[in-house]
């Protein structure tokens, strides 16, 4: 039930908390934590104004990307170690929902027939290209060290035990590779500015200059729900299987990604848009690293 | 003539094979053009400066309306003579890019049918950023040719914001124009303004006091617009440390400059004949004691946004603009100083002698030089201001009594504004009533560089480029 | 059995009459029981095959089916009536001459491919592989003008395909003496690997594949669609057949699975750049016949390196996706039909906002992206998770090889499908969606109500086989059980495919639920897209196909041949500025025209023998006969 | 890294804590206080813009130069309250006598009251106000801190702020952001030149028609709009708390 209750209420928490922590470093006054949901309930009362080169993709997309990330949610262990559902291999449905998801905010931003969104579409679809990649391949080091099971297995059984040195080493590999895939997936700074105001600088933000009320309510929730589906799986990581309140742990672990992304937010600037994709590499290399250094211990290297 | 603002009076009117044969041999001496206009009583007025001397040229209109352009000799000519040609119709014959700056051609019936250079290949797309931008500033158009992310082309249509600011001059008294001056463009309200009452002062023939005053005021718009320019670039890298440090620095200088003329912009603070607030000593040390305390923090803030890994890599090697390219299309202020162009109206057409004045340059022409200039030329300008307030020593007096325009005089004024070098210039009729007011604002020439630096550089970085030169629209279109 | 042939060969006398309705039909009617008949050959418990054996003059010919034959018969006998059907009514719309020739031909290879399956014999299986091959040459030619280059190029490859399938079968014959297809199992190495070579060329690798992106765009819709989804299954019916008589060494699998992972990264990369919609599709055919590959080669591993379970899952997935392959290629190749019925063109960057003009061709395009990119809703994923199982068994089982070819099969898998996922979203993107790019792509209109009877079938098809993975797994098990794989694995594949079945239709009822609120509660307004309040936005001013892939194709220019050319903007004030890029295939570039080349001149010397004179040529045979009596005489 | 963190703390905390009662400069020529006996035609023909109507002075022509006080202290007295802002056109013109600026009446029932979207427009001017309100949304004045925020497309918006005369070439542009905001909109006149033209009312190259057809739910006068100005006005626009 907690599960249920994690996914339709903290999700919009984490943008929140990371503007705050961003406002605070610079010295403003800056939004109230809850300002996310106060935006939503707002836009839920508004009208919506459809581009009339819009087809039926326009009215579909927002709605099917919010089942299919809210689908990929269940399989993800939040709050408890156990998640909703969980079978051998899920992980693999949980990467192809958020693709689906991603496959149709991308037909959405093509509808409305401007260059902006399209621009938008063609950097949010290739940066991710390399995430797909980069997240089975982390898996894959999962796998190894554990056996094929469920997501919710795996991590519990990977967790960092802080005496033995092997799994310290390889624990924080797979949280900086899933770190940087939180950051390219929600689009936070060194990627993509997200209140920017210069749309040909944007990627997350531009695909959706054509959506409004109802249906932008819905984009900023699977936004908010997809980065706290990367930050629940690094907090599971980091949290050793047979802590007692799992809950706290879970909260605090959540929090502590919102402040280190604030941090990051406001001391680093963005990077060049084609300097990205080169970034985008690094969760690959590592997670591949990762496995390289598991097989060599397995074949008794040391 | 080399003194800053100079008055003629009614120059001799060549033929003009004879004006088009001086200006070459002008051109061939190395002087460019500072502005080259039509006037409704049918003459062609000519102002050619090079580093101190002027040279002010008038002819009668050229027979059959065409004539040709001088823009093939020298690229600075191109916006005067497209200027030209859409408000008196004059065509310049080869002239290499001739469209409407900001109305419509002679041919076209309104300002929409401005047609752009388009390619027919289909793997080129275009994006067009309309008048309405995301961010809030000023309207205008930007349309590139794009192959993928890369620029191939940009081409810049503005006329959004015209609103006939030099019609405007005409109506009325002339001497009680001062808060349209300072509202042909909001972010160089003192720079326009001081154009003004020179040019008035000149027409009427007297000398103004507390100069040290105005020198202030134009000093401490500058280092408040380079303030703001260094925050909204670091703005657009989403640097939002250095944006917020920079904007709360800009707001303690123009809060100054609201302690003493109750206006952020300095608008209501100079008139022809001197100035309306004047300085008392207590707001004197007040304003020192202000000014100091912004000096460190901004070197403070500068060194560490020039240190930062992250943001070099963006401001490095982005929108470079060559040496030749500046010389060729006579661009102005920090735009051309950050290739390395030695040009600035304090050092070359300076208002009182005994100042000289060596400007800062940087020659990479980069983002990175157009910010790092900018810095200095702040910390240069509060020296300025430190100095002129040390030497300063009792209240200034209350403005000159103005009197009346001489009549059949034409009057030119020059100012290094915060972007470059602001010319004014009037001609009054037989009865001291103005004829015409021709106003140039130095984004007038310096649009053409950022058309032409974006070319090969990543659509992603125009934002970095369009504020590294931060052009005023509405200086543009008047 | 009988009976089903017997109206299939029946079916050949409309055709003569240019009777395409009726042909049509009697292809439906036919296929229907003979599929009927291979389910019954497919689920009968006996091991035995189905055979006929009739005196030859070269030996008993056997004739008949085994179970890997029959699952590739339902295959055909689904694919080949619906490709007809459409075939009839897209060539209504398409007026061109030799209709009663075209029609012929299309009996008779349907009948081929039916006949491929039945051959025991290797001399009648080179027969009917000639049959099926010159009959496709000739539908390919369909429309002359255009597709002639391509089509001779087609059957040149495919001749070379068959000198390799002779010279395999000739040594074969040579070491065994007999031509029963018996002798395939325990070959040597060398005829194995002519053979497989051979297969390859029609299954389309990489290196044997640069006439399929040349001859499938240029063909008519419905045939390529045939050609792709169903002709390219033959040679992976040999290569089949091969593999499951026979074992392979660690080292051939690991070329073979190198060959594979080579042809879907260059296929799903050429997909990605191309603006051709037909050529997309070809490139995709190759990038899937990769991806089966690689299913199979760490099939093989499985047994190779005895894991059984991983075998089974791969094994699974390469025949399930094959099987869905021929549903969504057949599908979005006969929507690449309509497309060009509507706007006579199938270049991306002419078209744009179709989707408003052809709803229905819009949703049946998006179906088919969404089962070949491999996304949940479609039975592309359900393929592709049973090969992510068996990459996964074989990363958690701890032996060497296997762990190394399963993580980079991983590795690359993950990336071509993330790439396809591009490919196709780009090309539903830049047709179906946005505004109109050109006056062609404005004034389209949905097309005759037929020609969506055999897209609906195939959209079902793949929602069906996607949703409720059980039914394809169903069909696939004695396959499995006849090659002789662990069972176990298939059970637990099942348990897992119901599961999925429980969470996607629980996503499909959350979004109609969103759906409607959205329906309900909230009122819109139609305005225009938001181009910042210019006022002439013009059509040129959406995204290009070009543009849209431009950040991946910049990063992964090292693996493409790119020809460019365009003129950029040199001087501050430019007159013109264009720039056109085209892809290369490597292999065509650097290997076929050089030798097509070099042959051309070695006959180019002698050319002036043939000089139209008729003394000349006498005295050529005068000079011919002396040198043959000297010869003699020595 | 440290030198960044040594820039930041020396440069302390720069932003106002409440925007809605601190005090400004008193050099800031903010409310009139109109005398009794002012004579208002003597006073029209020295204002450059002639602001002043037979009822008082019109803040929404007024360009706050400064030119009649200065001539005539005694009558006219510009002290520094920047709360200028009203919801009617009429309730800009300043009677004589008059201490106070009439209250503004929040919009949308509760609908706003944490968080408000504006979309801006600039039609004509000189960038001044564009700035103003960019600066609103800086360290200082942070008008983020009650929900409010400047959004890229119309259609995310609330409401147009609208700066500048509209410009005969901007008309279209502004009607066609107008259409693209989805409803409850409001449009938000800030600065004098939206307001009545400022000083470029009498240019012939202006086209105001838009004005004529929607009504405008908040005017900020000012030649800028001041950022508290503009922040006072939408707080109490919104009905924030």
């Amino acid at each position: 039930m907690i599960h249920i209750l994690i996914i339709l209420l903290l999700p919009l928490l984490v943008p929140g908390l990371i503007s705050r922590v961003k406002a605070i470093m610079v010295g403003r006054i800056g939004q109230s934590v809850f300002q996310p949901y106060f935006h939503f309930a707002k836009l839920l009362r508004k009208e919506e104004v459809i581009s009339s080169s819009a087809s039926l993709i326009t009215a579909v997309a927002p709605a099917l990307a919010l089942a299919a990330t809210f689908c990929a949610a269940l399989f993800v262990p939040m709050g408890n170690s156990a998640s909703l559902f969980s079978f051998k291999g899920d992980f693999i449905l949980m990467l192809y929902l958020l693709a689906l998801a991603k496959a149709f905010m991308v037909f959405a931003a093509l509808d409305s027939g401007s260059s902006f969104e399209g621009m938008g579409a063609s950097r949010e679809i290739s940066f991710t290209a390399f995430l797909e990649p980069a997240f089975l391949l982390i898996m894959a080091a999962l796998v190894f060290s554990t056996g094929f099971t469920s997501l919710s297995t795996l991590l519990s059984s990977y967790s960092i035990s802080g005496l033995e040195v092997w799994s310290l080493v390889l624990g924080t590999i797979t949280v900086f590779a899933l770190y940087l895939m939180l950051l390219v997936e929600s689009a936070r700074v060194p990627f993509d500015d997200p209140n920017t105001h210069l749309e040909l600088t944007m990627i997350h933000e531009v695909m959706v200059l054509d959506l409004s009320g109802f249906s932008l309510a819905l984009i900023h929730y699977t936004a908010a729900l997809k980065m706290l589906i990367y930050a629940s799986l690094i907090t599971q990581v980091l949290i050793p299987a047979n802590a007692s309140l799992h809950l706290l742990w879970y909260l605090i672990g959540i929090l502590g990604i919102a402040i280190l992304t604030g941090l990051v937010e406001s001391l680093m600037a963005r990077f060049r848009m084609n300097r990205n994709l080169e970034l985008v590499l690094v969760p690959v290399t590592l997670s591949v690293l990762a496995l390289a250094a598991l097989i060599a211990r397995s074949m008794g290297a040391w | 003539m080399t003194r800053n603002p100079f008055s003629v009076q009614n120059p001799d009117q060549l033929e003009f094979l004879e004006f088009s044969e001086r200006l070459s041999r002008l051109i061939a001496a190395g002087y460019s053009p500072l502005h080259y206009f039509g006037t409704p009583q049918g003459l062609l007025y000519s102002i050619m400066g090079k580093s101190g001397s002027l040279e002010l040229l008038c002819s009668v209109f050229p027979t059959g309306g065409s004539y040709p352009a001088f823009s093939q000799k020298i690229l600075a000519f191109t916006m005067f003579e497209r200027l030209l040609y859409e408000e008196y119709g004059i065509k310049p014959e080869g002239h290499p890019w001739l469209k409407a700056v900001r109305k419509h051609l002679p041919g076209q019936d309104q300002h929409s049918d401005y047609e752009f250079l388009a390619s027919e290949s289909p793997a080129l797309h275009e994006v067009g950023v309309g008048p309405v931008h995301a961010g809030v500033i000023e309207p205008g158009h930007f349309r590139f040719i794009c192959k993928g992310e890369i620029v191939e082309h940009l081409e810049i249509q503005l006329g959004y914001q015209h609103r006939g600011v030099e019609e405007l001059m005409l109506k009325g008294d002339i001497t009680r124009k001062c808060s349209l001056a300072e509202s042909i463009a909001g972010d160089t309200a003192i720079g326009h303004n001081l154009a003004y009452c020179l040019l008035i002062e000149e027409l009427c023939g007297i000398k103004a006091s507390a100069t040290g005053t105005r020198n202030i005021a134009l000093e401490m718009e500058r280092v408040a617009m380079h303030l703001a320019d260094l925050s909204a670039l670091a703005a657009d890298v989403a640097y939002i440390m250095g944006q917020n440090l920079f904007a709360a620095l800009r707001t303690t200088v123009i809060n100054s400059s609201l302690a003493i003329c109750g206006s952020r912009f300095g608008k209501r603070w100079l008139c022809p004949g001197g100035v309306n607030y004047s300085i008392s000593t207590a707001q004197a040390e007040v304003l020192r004691k202000t000014l100091q305390g912004v000096e460190t923090q901004i070197i403070d803030c500068a060194e560490a946004m020039f240190a930062n890994s992250s943001v070099l890599s963006r401001f490095d090697d982005t929108g470079k603009l060559k040496f030749e390219d500046a010389v060729s299309l006579g661009l102005t202020g920090i735009t051309a100083k950050a290739s390395g162009v030695m040009a600035d109206a304090r050092m070359d057409y300076p208002l009182d002698d005994e100042s000289i004045f060596i400007p800062f340059t940087e020659n990479a022409g980069d983002v990175y030089a157009r910010a790092h200039l900018r810095y200095k030329e702040a910390l240069q300008s509060l020296k300025l201001v430190l100095s002129e307030l040390d030497k300063r020593d009792l209240d200034d007096p209350l403005p000159q009594e103005l009197g009346k325009p001489r009549p059949d005089t034409i009057a030119c004024s020059i100012v290094e504004g915060w972007r470059g070098c602001i010319v004014h210039m009037a001609k009054t009729d037989a009865i001291g009533k103005v004829e015409w007011y021709k106003i140039v604002d130095p984004s007038l020439m310096n649009w053409q560089a950022l058309a032409l630096v974006m070319r090969g550089t990543g659509i992603s970085d125009f934002p970095i480029c369009n504020k590294s030169f931060d052009l005023s629209y509405c200086g543009s279109d008047l | 059995m009988s009976i089903g042939f017997l109206i299939l060969f029946l079916a050949l006398i409309p055709a003569l009459w240019k009777r395409s309705g009726l042909f049509a039909i009697l292809w439906l009617l036919g296929s229907g029981i003979i599929a009927f008949e291979y389910l019954e050959v497919l689920y009968s418990y006996s091991v035995q095959d189905f055979l006929i054996s009739f005196p030859l003059p070269l030996g008993i010919a056997n004739i008949g089916l085994n179970k890997l034959s029959a699952f590739f018969g339902t295959i055909f006998s689904i694919g080949l009536p619906l490709g007809f059907l459409y075939g009839h009514f897209y060539l209504k719309q398409h007026q061109a001459p030799g209709l009663r020739s075209h029609l012929f031909w299309l009996g008779i290879l349907g009948l081929s491919m039916h006949g491929i399956l039945w051959m025991r014999h290797i001399l009648l299986f080179l027969m009917v592989w000639e049959v099926m091959s010159v009959s496709s040459f000739f539908l390919v030619m369909h429309d002359r003008s255009v597709s002639l280059k391509a089509a001779l190029n087609y059957i040149i490859t495919m001749q070379i395909g068959a000198g390799f399938l002779m010279a395999g079968f000739g040594i074969l014959y040579l070491q065994t003496g007999s031509f029963d297809f018996s002798i395939l199992s325990a070959m040597h190495s060398l005829p194995l690997y002519l053979l497989l070579i051979g297969f390859g060329f029609k299954a389309g690798f990489v290196p044997l594949a640069s006439w399929l992106p040349q001859a499938h765009p240029v063909a008519p819709a419905h045939v390529s669609g045939i050609m792709s989804a169903l002709m390219v299954k033959c040679g992976l019916y040999g290569i089949l057949t091969l593999l499951a008589m026979n074992s392979l060494n660690l080292r051939e699998i690991a070329v073979f699975s190198l060959i594979s992972i080579v042809t879907a990264f260059w296929g799903v990369i050429h997909a990605m750049i191309s603006t051709n919609l037909k050529k997309a599709l070809a490139y995709s055919t190759i990038e899937n016949m990769g991806i089966i590959g690689i299913g199979l080669s760490v099939g093989l591993l499985g047994l190779d390196s005895g894991n059984p379970v991983m075998a089974t899952l791969c094994f699974a997935g390469a025949l399930l996706h094959s099987f869905f392959h021929s549903l969504f290629k057949a599908l979005l190749f006969y929507l690449s039909g309509n497309i060009l019925c509507a706007t006579h063109s199938l270049k991306a960057d002419d078209l744009g906002g179709l989707a408003k003009k052809m709803p229905r061709t819009a949703i049946y395009f998006l179906i088919g992206v969404i089962g070949i990119s491999a996304l949940p809703l479609g039975n592309g994923f359900i393929s592709e998770l049973a090969i992510y199982f068996g990459l996964f068994n074989a990363i958690s089982a701890n032996d060497l090889p296997a762990l190394v070819m399963g993580i980079v099969l991983l590795g690359m898998m993950a990336f071509v499908g993330a790439l396809a996922l591009i490919a196709f979203a780009k090309l539903f993107g830049i047709i179906f969606l946005g505004e109109a790019r050109s006056p062609k792509a404005d004034n389209a209109c949905e097309i005759h109500r037929g020609m969506r009877i055999p897209q609906f079938a195939l959209s079902i098809g793949i929602l069906a086989g996607g949703v409720f993975g059980g039914l394809g797994l169903r069909f696939v098990k004695p396959v499995l059980r006849w090659m002789g794989l662990y069972m176990l694995p298939v059970l637990d594949l099942q348990g897992i495919y119901q599961r999925l079945s429980v969470i996607i239709l629980l996503m499909l009822l959350i979004f109609l639920l969103l759906y409607l609120i959205r329906r309900i509660t909230v009122k819109t307004v139609k305005s225009a897209t938001w181009g910042c309040g210019y006022q002439k936005p013009a059509a040129r001013m959406q995204y290009s196909s070009l543009a849209f892939v431009h950040p991946l194709s910049y990063f992964l220019k090292p693996f493409i041949l790119l020809k460019k050319s365009g003129t950029s903007a040199k001087s501050m004030h430019p007159k013109e500025i264009s720039y056109h890029e085209e892809a290369l295939d490597p292999f065509f570039r650097y290997i076929v025209e050089p030798i097509s080349k070099a042959l051309a001149w070695f006959y180019s010397l002698f050319s002036h023998i043939h000089n139209g004179r008729t003394n000349a040529y006498i005295a050529w045979c005068l000079v011919f006969l002396i040198l043959l009596l000297i010869w003699v005489l020595l | 890294m440290f030198d960044l963190i040594k820039a930041r703390a020396r440069h302390g905390y720069q932003a106002i804590p409440d925007p809605l009662t601190v005090s400004i400069h008193e050099k800031f020529p903010g409310r009139p206080d109109l005398s009794d006996k002012a004579d208002l035609s003597e006073l029209n023909n020295l204002c450059p813009n002639s602001a002043f109507t037979d009822r008082g002075l019109d803040l929404g022509k007024c360009l706050f130069c400064g030119l009649c006080e200065r001539k005539h202290p005694d009558w006219i007295q510009f002290n520094p309250d920047f709360k200028l802002a009203v919801d009617s056109r009429e309730k800009l013109i300043i009677a004589p006598g008059q201490t106070r600026m009439p209250e503004i009446a929040a919009i949308g029932n509760g609908v706003f009251k944490r968080s408000f979207a504006m979309r801006n427009v600039s039609a004509g001017g000189c960038n001044a106000c564009e700035l103003e309100l960019g600066a609103s949304t800086n360290v200082n004045f942070d008008i983020l801190r009650y929900g409010v925020e400047i959004v890229a497309s119309p259609r995310h918006a609330d409401a147009l702020i609208l700066t500048g005369p509209i410009s005969k070439h901007m008309a279209e542009a502004l009607c066609d952001t107008w259409q693209a905001i989805p409803k409850p909109k409001f449009l938000i006149l800030c600065g004098a030149c939206a307001i009545s033209g400022g000083i470029f009312a009498v240019s012939s190259e202006l086209d105001r028609g838009f004005l004529k057809h929607w009504q405008a739910c908040l005017y900020i006068p000012g030649c800028p709009a001041h950022p508290l100005s503009i922040v006072h006005g939408i707080h109490q626009l919104m009905g924030a708390k």
